[in-house]
């Protein structure tokens, strides 16, 4: 039985320019101990998708108008949906059993406080203790993320660190109440690129020492395929490929996918005059999505079809989720 | 996809006199199966062909306090920096956020006022110039910025934004002018409709599209391209650099093309120029990047994540953060975070030297480098591009 | 997400506001209901005056409101208007009294269908005067304003621009005008040049502008490190062109919220300046010396406070509420 | 930290000699002198006999007014450094003196009223900011507002006319501080007697800040709840109140301290036409009273106290926003 | 309105409930207290810099002169002085003072005393610039024992006695002790022999005044007097009507429409009196527009005086046409005001040679348009009124007036430069009035002649009517002298105003006299019912 398993979870944004459906339907599952990538550009939805399933989506203009988020709360007993807790049962859920980190370590920090403060406030709130107590869990917190003497620099404030320690004190956070999963949206990506190692490096250590399971949401697929074992490639809103890692990179078989890491530059000179690879044409606008595939105006391989049909999750049956009726290899 | 890789490309460049010119000639030595035959991109015979010289250029952002304002610190943001770039030449200028890169290029660009130090744009010294002398110069150097949301003023229309620069130089009349701006929307590959239109009806590509047709409107020989496709998603990135690519031919513009993506500036680029903390930590050709040997150049090259489950290397981590550009390290400004560090590292600053032809670098081991990093780094990188 | 993609259809800058300010009702109400007060102001003549509109005497037609025709010269017209003789022809206004004419025998007369606002202790009508004082209240606050906003605009820019010590300078200025109580300053130039309409309108003016000043500088500071200021500076554009074609319009949005919020507050000083004896010149009514006046017969003549204070507070309520639906229309974090 | 104070402490020294300078220009070279109205305020009930130049250049030269503008100005100053603000033309009592009866009486009063309106106002903001477009919302900003449009002296005069007069109610009295020797009154019954008379003039007062004070919280409040951090805090898991107080309204509450820091001349300025019609003397009146009488000294004390004071707020201000947000240091300012 | 109103009102309470549970904080009042007010907070009490009516007021329970009026027969009668003689040519005045009056610190009244204050008023360093002016014919003063005080004058003044003897003494003792004179405390916390003695000023608040228990003459029944200090007029009224005030002035209307109600008249009684004083608009003479006779009684005859009297003062005044106490002996009353007559008034100026030659409605002549400015003082209801009819009228006779309301010192500084077309003014003047200020000629460039009125017949007359000690010959040589004034019509006389005031009830043996009440005489009856806040 997964820890989580989502099902046709739909999270609308209701704005003056129409309904954008952020989130259409998505379902998936995540085992413990399980890295779950999930990629996609921007306004994709994976943000959303991650964020729904906190139940933080900024409400107005977001609402979770469907679907289920059965998490596994107990050992015995079945699955609970996290949809349909009270606002209070779903508050000692978040930070304890389910913690996420953001994309900017740079204003996830509130600039008041000390750093200090802001882990043990989720460490008295969950697990209570006494002052002293609390204060070494804050310390040790701090020396799991690699923070070097962190006992004094729990009395910082986040301005005075650079943006890689901000980003380990978000991950101390979030791990202090040791979680079941982390929700680790875009992580690395405000980051530069040799802090962004440091930070995968943590955050692929610290997931195999806690045994948890992490969905990680990202745009850069080589943070994917570094750190997940299973991986969902969302477009405007909907799963348009599921797999694990080697399915995805090694066999992609929808043509966004293909498309996708056809785009990524590879780590070696091109040869000169070569083109660099694109999907041409621009993301559907998510409030006015066309019928039919969303891809369909991007797509090398568009047929009638294409326009004409809500494309079901697996329509070529090769196994996996694909969402596209001409699904092959490139 | 093209097959195939490029192993240790070397090029000779030579210095003949101080500041004017460089003999750049090929001597490719050839490894593995493939050749490089591009006469255009990457060999450049061009004597007193250099189109802007940087020499020593220097800037910091005073940091005021005390009770009569005095400077109590600085921001050094640009510490001494030679660079030179010639006619047509796409100078790929990588390091992380901080480093000085964007401050350079706005330095170049008289956008903001350097302290000490040259430069010479067409063997006119601009270093010093009032903004009104540099004026006419302008419409030779150009600038594309990052954010395609920041970088168009919201309240004018595409066709008042691109005809801003020829208006400010009195290129054309009404009517011409709105030709040619017509021409200029399609030649970045937006239609014609575009021109009565809000850059807010536009997404981020095409808004870097509406960018560039500012920046070529008045031909320039420069342009200045500060992370241009950072902020875009990754399908988009290709159609920009493409178009960067191609009026580059059309044009034979020159580009000091700034980036902290050492993917994107190595397709683009002619050389590569990478950045710490305010200095030049290695220069080399681009197809070079194999070869280049230091140890920070390195560790930006293997500190990217690859898009392949089965490279999973051992990364050259770096430990520590970029330090204070407030009170740079003494010595050799890498050397906090230099896993070969030596005592002398931290007291002597190395000199950006030349150690192989085409290659420059500031390090005072760069000649044990060869033989201890590239070595262990060579399998890691021969995996990675084997895609 | 796409910005860009988000409002597919909109247009120009003005008219997303314009999109975003129609939501609020109220707001809309409020605009024209300025709309029409500002109407009523320039066409007050027409509305209340003594002398009629359009005339025809001996044969000629006239409009006396704007000029007395040639042939009346000489001519008593209050006499030919109680006692037209034959052929004579004329539309009086809606409101048959000027401001100024007074009738002693109605003193103080509560409201009727002939005085629909009743009239004052002079015997004036209150409707003529209400319709007239709008002009004062409407351009002493408008002009005054503009004014603060003119100066506050200049200098903003210009500090903010140049920074150094231009801005030294200016923001050490602002500093000085800020420490002034504003009100006591005002009351002391003007009790020393004299209270006329174009003192006030100047004084409010000039001591108003700190607030403009300090949102275009902040602004301004806050633009001129954007990417495309920078990328019309480095196209070659002069300082004046940088200031007034991107920087300007750019930051002009909160400056109109503020204009809006300023104008109301011109009208309730000038109407507190009346009140304390200080305001336009009793020739012109104001709504604040009709009020100033009214304290007198608070309790016998209900209509002489009643009415120009609620002229000056719909006023008032509808600059605040154009200025705050405006505010809410330009604020980002708002718009959903 | 001292060095910044002391650089700031400094900086004022142009600041206040621009408001001197600024009044001294205004007041100097305005007409009307103090000379002539004393002379000629005698009214002819005394007796009759002509009135000559003589006496009224004799009054000047007592005043000082005879000397040119500039030395005036110097000798002004000179007075100044030594903390002499000289004494009224009008009844010869030291300046400070009349500052220091009119200062406490204001400052009471808006101090309350500040109070009042900080404590109305904040939690008003903050709630409205959590339920944006709720009815509390609506409603507040469209009751605030009309607050807002009410002159304060039509108020005045309603009040007065409804609350206080006997007409219809008489509830409160109408003017004054304090009722006449109520200084027998035990403190209790001396504090509630004060409170009892300020209920209209401080209603007068407060009823206008709310829209303004409210409206800045809740912009504030919405600025801070869309930060990056107060979804952190809910990631935590934290109870939505405490979000909201601690997380929200405490960064919310900064830019509200630099508020403070500009009230501080209306509040010296006190509030002419409240203070006029409710005969409270404070600091309004003094100075309406003083422009009425060409009272340069006292003008120009009111002017250059208040600024000194108005400034020294302002660095506090700054220095307290310094204590609560702990990112700006002075070090490096 | 009201809903609005009691809507405020209950969200108030809800709002500041603290201020709701203040029951414990009411003062009863003393009823053998007069409360009364002051519309200013007084300057000073030093009565010899005093320059306003609000310190005159409260200095005048404090201070007292050498002689006093009667109130009956508007005579002289001793006070500090026992009595006086003056010498055959009016040239010596010896006063001997009262024995055993005791200042209220406890020390004698002597003739140092008033030595010093007369050489205070003459002193160039006090500000006393107002008094000092009436004193300059006088060439000595001197003690000539403890008791006994010799003026001698320069030349002979009819005034002179009146000037001298209305003069407030102030105490020796109290102030000459090397302190400035000018800032000196005893300015704010007086001591004086008069029947009251100073307790209390709290600046803007109130100053409060009790009986003074040894007064040498008899001691009036009131314990207290308590001016409460409130500038604004409605407020003013507003404390009467609820009873927190025992006396008050008021203006026509409210003296005639607003004190009607049995719960006033329950509580109030309603006294009018006339001090003398008149109102007039003066027309610059100087000037181009007011230089003809003709033009200035035209002016005259555009003002509709008697519908001004009746409809907005309601009828309380008098139309007056001299510059004379309408009630007093001087006056000539035979005079009459000049009739209204808008018709006559236009021919007149058409006499004048004032016509609308270009036809934009405006007189003109001479390619002047008759286009002037009329100031006015801030603060009077009755004056803007007037100005803004004057306006209308005007302005329907083609003739076009901007009205400047002016602050009093701008207002002051404009008259003393000249600098005006027409002004609306006010005097307040003694019983016994000399014209020579106001209207003699050598007065035009730097006196009180504001209005350039210089007439030769005028200037003998009144020069020789100040040596004139015979009360019927100098009358007739004024009336003589009004005659003239009235021809010229060097300005537009308006009216005389009464001094309305409400008391309350409980007060007996208040007595209207011609000058006003005497609050010295009062006796103290039962309480009323109102109650005091």
């Amino acid at each position: 039985m997964p820890l989580l398993s989502v099902e046709h979870l739909t999270t609308h944004l209701f704005t003056d320019s129409g309904v954008v459906r952020a989130v259409d339907g998505v379902s998936f599952s995540l085992d413990r101990g399980e890295a779950l990538g999930i990629v996609g550009e921007s306004g994709c939805g994976k943000s959303m998708t991650a964020l729904s399933l906190m139940r933080l989506v900024p409400e107005p203009p977001g609402r979770i108008v469907g679907g289920r988020v059965l998490f596994q709360l107990t050992a015995t007993g079945g699955p609970v949906d996290l949809l349909m807790l009270s606002n209070e049962q779903m508050r000692k859920v978040r930070g304890k059993r389910l913690a996420m980190i953001f994309q900017e370590p740079m204003t996830s920090l509130n600039p008041v406080f000390t750093i200090g403060d802001q882990i043990a406030e989720a460490i008295k709130l969950h697990e209570g203790g006494s002052r002293r107590q609390v204060q070494s869990r804050v310390v040790d917190m701090l020396s799991l993320v690699g923070i070097p003497t962190p006992a004094q620099r729990a009395n910082d404030y986040p301005h005075q660190l650079s943006g890689g320690m901000r980003q380990r004190v978000m991950i101390a956070m979030a791990l202090s109440c040791r979680p079941e999963i982390l929700l680790a949206d875009e992580p690395t990506t405000a980051l530069d690129v040799t802090i962004q190692a440091q930070i995968l490096d943590l955050l692929r250590r610290l997931q195999a020492e806690f045994g948890m399971s992490l969905v990680l949401v990202t745009h850069d697929l080589g943070v994917v395929a570094e750190v997940a074992q299973r991986v969902i490639v969302m477009y405007a809103g909907k799963i348009v490929e599921q797999g694990t890692v080697d399915q995805i990179f090694r066999q992609p078989l929808h043509p966004y996918t293909q498309g996708l890491l056809k785009a990524i530059p590879p780590l070696a000179k091109l040869p000169p005059g070569t083109r660099f690879a694109t999907i041409p044409g621009t993301v559907p606008d998510l409030a006015h999505l066309p019928r039919g595939c969303a891809f369909a105006d991007r797509c090398p391989k568009v047929r009638e079809n294409c326009r004409e049909n809500e494309v079901p999750d697996d329509p070529c049956n090769v196994g996996r989720l694909v969402r596209c009726f001409y699904a092959s290899n490139p | 996809m093209q097959c195939g890789q490029a192993r240790a490309v070397l090029l000779c460049i030579k210095s003949v006199t101080r500041d004017s010119c460089i003999v750049i000639r090929k001597t490719l030595k050839y490894s593995g199966d493939f050749t490089i035959h591009d006469p255009r991109s990457t060999i450049y015979e061009h004597m007193n062909d250099i189109l802007v010289n940087i020499e020593d250029l220097k800037k910091r952002f005073p940091i005021e306090g005390g009770l009569l304002g005095r400077e109590v610190a600085a921001v050094h943001a640009v510490r001494g920096v030679s660079l030179s770039i010639g006619r047509g030449e796409t100078l790929g200028l990588v390091g992380e956020s901080g480093c000085g890169k964007s401050t350079l290029g706005m330095l170049l660009l008289r956008l903001l006022e350097p302290d000490s130090g040259s430069i010479i744009f067409d063997g006119v010294d601009i270093t010093r110039m009032s903004q009104r002398e540099l004026r006419p110069l302008r419409r030779r150097m150009q600038v594309v910025f990052q954010d395609p949301y920041a970088s168009l003023n919201p309240r004018m229309t595409v066709g008042e934004i691109v005809a801003e620069p020829l208006l400010v130089h009195r290129v054309a009349r009404r009517e011409e002018r709105r030709e040619r701006v017509i021409e200029l929307i399609r030649l970045v590959g937006l239609s014609e409709d575009a021109y009565g239109k809000y850059p807010h009806e536009f997404s981020g590509g095409q808004r870097q599209r509406i960018g560039i047709a500012r920046a070529i409107a008045l031909t320039p020989s420069i342009i200045v391209a500060d992370e241009p496709v950072s902020a875009l998603d990754i399908s988009i990135r290709g159609e920009i650099l493409n178009l960067l690519c191609d009026l580059r031919e059309r044009f034979s513009l020159a580009y000091l093309f700034i980036a902290h993506d050492l993917k994107v500036v190595e397709h683009l680029s002619h050389r590569i120029a990478v950045m710490y903390l305010g200095k030049i930590a290695e220069l080399f050709p681009a197809e070079g990047l194999a070869a280049a040997r230091h140890p920070y150049t390195q560790a930006l090259a293997s500190a990217v994540p690859l898009p392949d489950p089965g490279a999973r290397r051992k990364r050259m981590v770096l430990a520590g953060d970029v330090p204070s550009q407030i009170v740079p390290p003494a010595g050799c400004s890498f050397h906090p975070r230099c896993p070969y560090a030596q005592e002398i590292c931290k007291n002597v600053e190395p000199p950006l030297e030349e150690y192989q032809p085409g290659f420059k670098a500031s390090c005072h081991f760069i000649a044990e480098m060869s033989e201890r990093t590239v070595s262990h780094m060579a399998p890691a990188l021969h995996d990675a591009v084997r895609v | 997400m796409e910005r860009g993609s988000l409002n597919p259809s909109s247009q120009k800058y003005s008219a997303l506001i314009w999109r975003q300010f129609k939501k609020s009702r109220l707001a809309v109400i409020c605009l024209v209901f300025v709309a029409i007060l500002a109407a009523v102001a320039v066409a007050a003549p027409f509305i209340a005056n003594d002398r009629p509109v359009l005339m025809r005497y001996n044969g000629s037609w006239s409009m006396p409101v704007l000029k007395m025709p040639v042939a009346l010269r000489g001519v008593d017209l209050y006499e030919l208007m109680s006692n037209p003789p034959a052929g004579t022809w004329m539309l009086m206004p809606p409101i048959k009294y000027s401001p100024g004419s007074y009738d002693l025998s109605s003193v103080l007369a509560a409201p009727s269908l002939q005085h629909p606002f009743g009239t004052d202790g002079d015997g004036r009508d209150v409707a003529a005067q209400l319709v007239w004082g709008s002009r004062v209240s409407l351009s002493v606050g408008v002009v005054a304003v503009g004014i603060a906003v003119a100066i506050g605009v200049l200098l903003g820019l210009i500090a903010g621009f140049y920074g150094g010590w231009i801005d030294i300078a200016v923001s050490r200025f602002i500093e000085v005008m800020i420490c002034f109580p504003t009100f006591f300053l005002i009351l002391a130039v003007l009790a020393f040049v004299g209270p006329s309409i174009y003192n006030i309108m100047i004084v409010i003016g000039v001591t108003g502008w700190t607030g403009v000043a300090r949102l275009v500088r902040g602004e301004c500071l806050k633009l001129r490190r954007r990417e495309f200021v920078m990328a019309a500076a480095a196209s070659g554009a002069r300082d004046r062109r940088v200031m007034l074609r991107h920087i300007l319009p750019n930051s002009m949005a909160p400056v109109l919220v503020s204009a809006s919020f300023g104008i109301a507050g011109a009208i309730l000083v000038e109407a507190s300046l009346s009140f304390l004896g200080f305001g336009v010149p009793p020739s012109q009514p104001s709504w604040g010396s009709m009020l100033s006046q009214a304290q007198q017969f608070m309790d016998i003549a209900w209509w002489l406070t009643l009415i120009p204070g609620s002229a000056i507070f719909f006023t008032i309520t509808a600059y605040n509420l154009v200025g705050e639906a405006l505010r809410d229309a330009i604020d980002p974090n708002l718009r959903t | 930290m001292f060095t910044y104070i002391a650089k700031r402490l400094l900086l004022m020294i142009p600041t206040i000699l621009g408001i001197a300078v600024i009044t001294f220009a205004v007041v100097h070279l305005a007409p009307g002198d103090p000379a002539s109205l004393k002379a000629q305020s005698a009214s002819e009930a005394l007796s009759s006999d002509r009135m000559t130049r003589e006496i009224v250049e004799g009054t000047r030269a007592l005043y000082g007014l005879d000397k040119p503008l500039h030395v005036q100005f110097a000798v002004w100053l000179k007075r100044i450094v030594t903390l002499d603000f000289g004494t009224s033309y009008r009844d010869h009592r030291p300046v400070i003196d009349k500052i220091g009866d009119a200062l406490p009486i204001t400052l009471t009063l808006n101090i309350l009223t500040i109070l009042i309106i900080y404590i109305v106002s904040i939690p008003v903001g903050a709630y409205t900011a959590l339920k944006p477009k709720g009815f509390v919302d609506r409603a507040s900003a469209i009751l605030f507002m009309a607050l807002y449009s009410l002159p304060s002296f039509w108020v005045a005069m309603m009040l007065i006319a409804l609350l206080c007069s006997g007409d219809y109610l008489n509830w409160f009295p109408i003017v004054g501080f304090v009722s006449d020797g109520a200084s027998i009154l035990p403190w209790y019954g001396w504090v509630s007697n004060v409170a009892w008379h300020l209920v209209i003039p401080i209603a007068c007062l407060t009823y206008g800040g709310f829209a303004f004070l409210s409206r800045f919280t809740r912009a504030s409040m919405l600025e801070v709840i869309r930060q990056d951090y107060i979804r952190t805090a809910r990631a935590k898991g934290l109870p939505e109140w405490r979000v909201a107080v601690r997380h929200g309204l405490r960064n919310a509450l900064i830019p509200l301290l630099t508020l403070m820091g500009t009230l501080l001349p209306a509040l010296l300025g006190g509030s002419v036409i409240i203070e006029q019609i409710f005969s409270i003397p404070g600091m309004g009146r003094l100075g309406f009273e003083s422009v009425l009488a060409r009272d340069y000294p006292v003008i120009m004390a009111i002017a250059t106290i208040s600024a000194a004071l108005t400034l020294v707020s302002i660095l506090i201000t700054d220095i307290m926003y310094a204590v609560v947000d702990p990112r700006i240091t002075f070090g490096k300012r | 309105m009201n809903r609005l109103a009691y809507f405020i009102a209950t969200a108030l309470f809800l709002t500041v409930p603290i201020f709701t549970a203040s029951c414990g904080g009411t003062v009863t009042r003393d009823p053998n207290v007069l409360a009364t007010t002051l519309p200013a907070n007084p300057p000073t009490l030093n009565p010899i810099m005093a320059a306003d009516e609000t310190s005159s007021e409260v200095d005048g329970y404090i201070y007292e002169s050498l002689l006093k009026l009667n109130n009956r027969t508007l005579e002289r009668e001793p006070q500090l002085a026992k009595d006086y003689d003056v010498s055959p040519d009016h040239l010596i005045y010896t006063f001997r003072l009262r024995r055993g009056v005791r200042w209220h610190d406890g020390t004698p009244f002597t003739a140092d005393d008033v030595v010093y204050t007369f050489e205070q008023i003459r002193n160039p360093k006090v500000d006393a610039a107002n008094l000092r002016n009436y004193f300059k014919d006088v060439k000595r003063i001197e003690k000539v024992d403890d008791f006994t005080v010799k003026f001698v004058y320069a030349r002979p003044y009819f005034k002179a006695l009146e000037i001298i003897s209305g003069a407030p003494i102030i105490s020796k003792h109290a102030f000459d002790n090397g302190e400035d004179f000018n800032s000196h405390p005893v300015g704010l916390r007086p001591v004086g022999t008069g029947p009251y003695r100073f307790v209390e000023w709290k600046t803007g608040r109130h100053i409060i005044l009790s009986r003074n228990d040894d007064y040498w003459g008899p001691k009036p029944a009131i314990t207290g007097i308590s001016f409460k200090i409130v500038p604004d007029g409605t407020v003013r009224f507003e404390l009467l009507k609820k009873g927190a005030i025992d006396m008050d002035s008021m203006r026509a209307i409210q003296w005639v429409r607003q004190t009607q109600g049995t719960s006033f008249t329950d509580n109030f009684t309603k006294h009018k009196y006339f001090v003398p004083n008149y109102s007039y608009i003066g027309w610059n003479m100087r000037g181009p527009y007011f230089n003809d006779v003709r033009v200035r009684r035209a002016m005259t005859m555009l003002v509709n005086r008697d519908a001004i009297l009746r409809e907005i003062l309601l009828g309380e005044g008098e139309v007056v046409a001299t510059s004379f106490y309408k009630f007093g002996d001087q006056c000539d009353r035979s005079i009459e005001p000049l009739p209204y007559d808008p018709v006559k008034a236009r021919r007149l100026l058409e006499d004048a040679g004032w016509a609308d030659t270009d036809g934009d409605g405006i007189l003109d002549k001479d390619g002047l348009k008759f286009s002037f400015t009329l100031i006015i003082a801030a603060g009077s209801p009755l004056q803007r009124s007037m100005a803004l009819m004057l306006h209308e009228d005007l302005a329907k006779a083609g003739i076009e007036m901007e009205i400047r309301q002016l602050e009093w010192a701008t207002m002051i500084k404009l008259l003393f430069e000249r600098k005006f077309d027409a002004a609306i003014m006010a005097w307040a003047m003694p019983l016994q009035q000399d014209p020579y200020q106001v209207w003699h000629s050598s007065q035009v460039d730097e006196g009180s002649n504001f209005l350039g009125f210089a007439d030769a017949r005028a200037d003998r007359l009144m020069e020789d009517a100040r040596q004139e000690f015979n009360k019927s010959k100098r009358n007739k040589l004024y009336r003589e002298f009004q005659q003239i004034v009235h021809e010229e019509q060097p300005c537009t006389f308006l009216f005389q105003m009464p001094s309305l005031v409400a008391v309350a009830k409980r007060f007996e043996h208040v007595i209207d006299y011609r000058l006003g009440l005497d609050v010295l005489e009062w006796k103290i009856g039962p309480w009323p019912k109102l109650i005091e806040w």
